[in-house]
């Protein structure tokens, strides 16, 4: 039960090993902050979605299968869209249509598609591993795009400049790129057979 | 003067040194016969003949010493009187043990009886031309050694106009067909014409490249007044000698893929081939020698006339031995530079019919390079007259992609070797199309079988 | 005998890729040389750290990922130096280092070193510091001659400078880019190296002539201005970015000089040829895949 | 004149993949050019078609009955159908293509960009005329991205690279770097 949740955040890590949710993690992670506040709600979203599936259990054929994925996630999409624009009007600025686009991200139909062919205690591990996972590697996206862009953490000024055209999207494909490989070559993954059956 | 047409691509090597002939051109071939010969019995493309003589039997200069086995087969004859010393497995070229046979040598060259020469090559039966071609075992000397009589053979629908005499001679060092075209250029004449009346073609054309002038006037001589015979002189660029490149220059026409010259109504001869036809048709006489270049690091280099069977090391010898120390003697090879085969540490291999030639490398001429990584420079796609895109090939081949090598027409190279010279970072890309080439054709006779 | 076995051919070519290199620094020499003569020291320096920072790079990627240091095939210091001759004699030292390891280890070592990369990596190190720094790569130092301190280059006002101006090159713009007599010295050497073909260098600047002429500008003062000539003779025929066939050079040139010119009329940078060069570079293999030559013996194109 | 300048924007300058960053999952999947190219036509007619049925939907059904919220559900729900009825009609238009979408259109409803762009056009007001060239150009420079990583996908398809690199890290630093190089379009729209 554990070891998939562990599996979720380091050897399976959504984001950098097996490349979901791509889009919100290069245009957000500009500023920390960001990051992690669009890991959470991903999160959230990822969560709700993937018990609320799992729960409406099989349809029929597979198109139908991904059709009620998009409505369920979309469905939390929304209400997380409202809840960040109702509570965190500045955050929702930042964040802009990226929050309700967790409706398609390809993290969430994945793990929903997942979730279903394994029992809920499965289920559950695996989603929770791949929330946390990808809330993580958001914000170390985050943390390392912002240092070089500029030279802050948080907010908190470290380092005196720092590459501009590291916020621009080019930095932010250059900078994701860079991690995953390196991510990769730490956490000792060949190349991507290896993420088939994960 | 020189043709002004050309075929796409090419490569010129050594041309700053006249294409490494300067050594061997001027000078005339020296006849020299050896002690002993060993002819192998499968000498020309198809089965090897099955030997019909024993160990202690005497032979007589021209007898037939072995069968034709299968529909390239091809009869073999001794190349010089005396007696049989060995039948058994030889070191040859690119085999470690081809079946051959050993004769020692007596010097008397005494012909054997019941050759029936035809005469004249003008007034010879024409029904008779082509069997006596096949009874002199003769095959291409250009290299391809491939049986001339199947070559003549002209299936019913299909029929041929034009026969081009190959004398370009664009390989590297090689002299041997210049001073041939120099010295015997009547005979040459004579065979293309037996070749035309036996074919019933109108048209004979010789063709030269422009860095032997010599030879086109000495050719030119001859072929005056004979009927249907002209010589035409070509740029000297490597690989115009290419069967494939030489139709395309001299008629104009291209060879469709997987197709022979034959389809499109030429049929090409090396002027060797044309000259043992000569021999075969006047005097009634077999294939016993050819004329072989040997040069690079001897001390003599020249041109010898020697008896099919003729031993590597005794070919040096006749040439004053090579000319620098033995450890520093880097590659020995059969053949010019761009298609000929190396030397396996030992230079007592026999000669074939269709080798042309022994060339010395020193060990600075003969670096092994170690492949760099490929800079995509397009020199190699510009220098392939197949126009061909080796570098691409070269991934595929090297990934063992025999679908998509075979997509990428890799079966269309002819083994020029023209952008393994011309690549930057010494990759070793004919090699790999020649070992992809021959692992499909494996494929589809296995296939088949 | 110890003999070798390696197969056919057995002649080789004397043209080595560290020939071809050696052959592009050789072209280069006389644009650093009128560099430094017009901008004095500081070019000088900015070259050297850039060709350093590039070739150390390179070492250190290489002996990083286990592969055998191919250095000596002087590919790195090609890049340095182009490199650095396309910054502004003003810019600070660590710039050049910044886009040296950019150029070798992202844009070249990643893909897999030489050979590898789809992108020519000093043009992408160039716009990777315009995007990232602009004020040092468009505030131009003055020539030692002149006295103005940072005039605007010729693109910024054309009509300032004479073409004699433009073409000797002493006018402020970046070290290797402003003096053409020695861009074209360095063409010449090239051509008659065989190091490179004229396709590419002529097409792009006949190109940049017309779409520029089309577009409003004097089209000779636009070829001669910014770093077209520069451009189009040394980064525009890097091998390895640049399509295989001629027809494909041809396409090549014409493309990038039709974005040159609508980028300096429409676009934001004044210099549109990084960009344009760049853009083609992406464009290289769909150029490639559609200017397949035809295979002797076959009627139509090999399939793709 | 704005209106051509705002289809140039939106093809090349704003390019919906190098610099709004939607759809880059589904751009650097490895696939042949051909394959991309007709991919990227689904994308690029689903999504020029969703984004004029969601600006129908949201200005005439959602914003008079303040139920903008319901936005997303309501888009993705026009995304599926539109890309069902796409595939039926492809299907009986050109099977051909259809094999080379793995027989589903599904997918192409599921793209990030689609979505994005609809929602774009209802969060600007846009009037029906740029929601529709928005649409359509957004679609177009999906289409041109794809090709063009399509395109660097296979060139790099022999390079040597470092094992922890292959695969999704090369295509995101490949496409960072055609980024880098549409940077020359900024400016123009």
């Amino acid at each position: 039960m554990d070891n998939r949740f562990v599996k979720g955040l380091l050897r399976d890590n959504p984001l950098l090993c097996l490349a979901l949710g791509v889009c919100p993690a290069l245009a957000v992670t500009t500023y920390a902050v960001n990051g992690l506040a669009l890991g959470v709600i991903t999160c959230c979203v990822l969560v709700c979605a993937t018990l609320v599936s799992c729960l409406l259990g099989k349809v029929s054929s597979e198109k139908g299968q991904l059709a009620l994925y998009m409505m369920v996630s979309a469905a939390f999409a929304a209400v997380a869209d409202l809840i960040v624009k109702a509570n965190f009007p500045e955050l929702s600025a930042a964040l802009g249509i990226f929050v309700p686009l967790t409706a398609v991200s390809s993290l969430v139909l994945s793990r929903a598609a997942f979730a279903v062919d394994n029992t809920p205690g499965e289920a559950v591990a695996d989603v929770l591993g791949m929330g946390i996972g990808y809330l993580c590697a958001m914000t170390v996206v985050g943390v390392v795009r912002e240092l070089l862009a500029h030279g802050s953490v948080f907010g908190a000024a470290i380092l005196p400049g720092g590459i501009p055209s590291i916020a621009l999207p080019a930095g932010g494909f250059l900078v994701l790129g860079v991690l995953m490989g390196v991510f990769k070559a730490i956490v000792g993954k060949k190349d991507e057979e290896e993420d088939a059956q994960a | 003067m020189s043709n002004s047409i050309t075929f796409r691509g090419g490569v010129h090597p050594l041309h700053g040194v006249h294409e490494g002939k300067a050594a061997t051109c001027g000078q005339a071939v020296i006849d020299y016969t050896a002690e002993t010969v060993t002819i192998q019995m499968g000498m020309h493309l198809g089965a090897p003949s099955t030997p019909t003589v024993q160990v202690g039997d005497h032979v007589k200069l021209g007898q037939q010493i072995a069968d034709p086995v299968g529909f390239l087969g091809l009869p073999v004859h001794a190349s010089v009187s005396g007696e049989v010393i060995a039948v058994g497995p030889v070191q040859t070229i690119l085999n470690p043990a081809a079946m051959a046979v050993t004769i020692k040598n007596d010097f008397k060259d005494e012909w054997v009886d019941g050759l029936e020469p035809l005469g004249d090559v003008e007034t010879a039966p024409v029904e008779k031309i082509i069997p006596a071609i096949k009874n002199a075992g003769i095959c291409g000397m250009g290299g391809a050694s491939f049986p001339t009589h199947v070559k003549f053979a002209v299936k019913e629908g299909q029929y041929c106009d034009t026969i081009v005499l190959n004398g370009a001679e664009c390989e590297t060092h090689l002299t041997c067909d210049h001073r041939l075209m120099l010295e015997q250029s009547k005979r040459i004449v004579d065979g293309l014409r037996a070749a035309m009346r036996a074919l019933d073609v109108k048209k004979g054309i010789i063709a030269i490249e422009d860095n032997k002038p010599d030879a086109i006037e000495a050719m030119r001589r001859a072929a005056a007044g004979r009927e249907g015979v002209e010589v035409m002189p070509l740029m000297t660029k490597y690989p115009q000698g290419g069967e494939k490149q030489l139709i395309q220059v001299v008629t104009g026409r291209e060879v469709p893929t997987k197709k022979l010259p034959l389809d499109v109504h030429v049929i090409v001869l090396n002027v060797g081939t044309a000259k043992a036809i000569a021999d075969a048709v006047i005097e009634g006489k077999p294939v016993i020698s050819r004329v072989t270049t040997v040069t690079g690091h001897v001390n003599r280099p020249s041109n010898l006339r020697v008896r099919i069977g003729t031993m590597a090391d005794d070919l040096i010898a006749a040439c004053g031995g090579i000319s620098i120390p033995e450890d520093q003697v880097g590659k020995i090879v059969m053949g010019g530079a761009m298609t000929g085969f190396p030397f396996p540490n030992t230079t007592h291999i026999p000669l074939a019919k269709g080798n042309n030639g022994v060339v010395v490398y020193s060990e600075a001429e003969a670096v092994d390079y170690e492949e760099d990584p490929c800079i995509r420079c397009g020199r190699c796609v510009e220098a392939c007259p197949i126009g061909l895109n080796p570098f691409k090939l070269k991934y595929f081949c090297d990934a063992g992609d025999m679908k998509r090598a075979g997509e990428w027409c890799v079966m269309d190279c002819v083994v020029c070797g023209s952008c393994s010279y011309i690549c930057p970072a010494h990759r070793r890309l004919t090699a790999s199309f020649k070992a992809m080439k021959d692992k499909i054709a494996a494929e589809a006779r296995k296939g088949k079988g | 005998m110890k003999l070798h076995l390696t197969p056919a051919p057995h002649v080789h070519s004397p043209q080595t890729t560290r020939a071809l290199m050696g052959n592009v620094l050789l072209a280069l020499a006389p644009c650093a040389v009128a560099g430094v003569v017009i901008f004095g020291a500081p070019a000088l320096v900015l070259m050297a750290v850039s060709v350093l920072s590039a070739v150390a790079g390179e070492a250190c990627w290489q002996r990083l990922t286990g592969q055998k240091v191919r250095v000596n095939d002087l590919s790195a210091a090609v890049t340095g130096l182009i490199l650095g001759m396309n910054l502004s004699p003003r810019a600070p030292w660590w710039l050049a280092v910044v886009g040296g390891l950019f150029a070798v280890v992202l844009v070249k070592g990643l893909f897999g070193g030489l050979g590898d990369n789809f992108l020519n990596p000093a043009l992408a190190a160039r716009a990777f510091l315009l995007v990232s720094w602009p004020r040092y790569l468009t505030t131009w130092a003055a020539p030692l001659a002149a006295d103005a301190v940072s005039g605007a280059t010729p693109l910024a006002n054309p009509s300032g400078y004479t073409l004699g101006q433009l073409f000797l090159g002493n006018i402020p713009g970046s070290i290797g880019e402003v003096c053409k007599a020695a861009v074209l010295v360095g063409f010449v050497i090239l051509l008659c190296t065989k190091t490179i073909t004229w396709h590419i260098p002529v097409s792009l600047t006949l190109s940049t002539l017309v779409f520029c002429g089309l577009l409003g500008y004097n089209p000779i003062a636009a070829v001669l201005s910014g770093g077209v000539l520069f451009a189009s003779v040394f980064m525009a025929t890097d091998y390895v970015t640049c399509p295989m066939s001629t027809k494909g050079q041809l396409v090549y040139g014409v493309g990038a000089g039709l974005l040159i010119a609508l980028i300096r009329k429409f676009g934001l940078y004044p210099e549109g040829v990084t960009f344009a060069i760049l853009l083609m570079n992406v464009a290289t293999p769909l150029i490639d895949r559609y200017t397949k030559r035809r295979v002797y013996g076959y009627e139509k194109e090999a399939k793709a | 004149m704005n209106i051509l300048l705002f289809m140039i924007g939106c093809v090349f300058t704003h390019n919906i993949v190098f610099d709004r960053l939607l759809g880059v999952g589904d751009a650097g999947k490895d696939r042949r050019v051909e394959v991309a190219a007709v991919y990227g036509l689904a994308v690029c007619a689903v999504m020029t078609l969703t984004a004029v049925c969601a600006w129908a939907a949201d200005s005439l059904l959602l914003t008079p009955m303040k139920l903008d919220f319901l936005r997303v559900p309501a888009f993705t729900l026009i995304a599926i159908l539109i890309s069902l009825l796409g595939q039926v009609c492809l299907g009986k238009v050109k099977p051909a293509w259809l094999e080379q979408l793995e027989g589903c259109a599904l997918p192409v409803a599921a793209n990030v960009a689609v979505l994005g762009v609809a929602l774009m056009n209802a969060e600007a007001g846009y009037s029906f005329a740029y929601a529709l060239l928005n649409g359509l150009c957004s679609g177009a420079g999906f289409l041109l991205a794809v090709v063009l990583m399509a395109g660097v996908r296979e060139k790099l398809e022999f390079s040597r690279i470092p094992a922890p690199f292959k695969g999704m890290p090369i295509t995101l630093i490949s496409a960072g770097l055609i980024a880098l190089a549409f940077i020359g379009f900024k400016g123009m729209a």
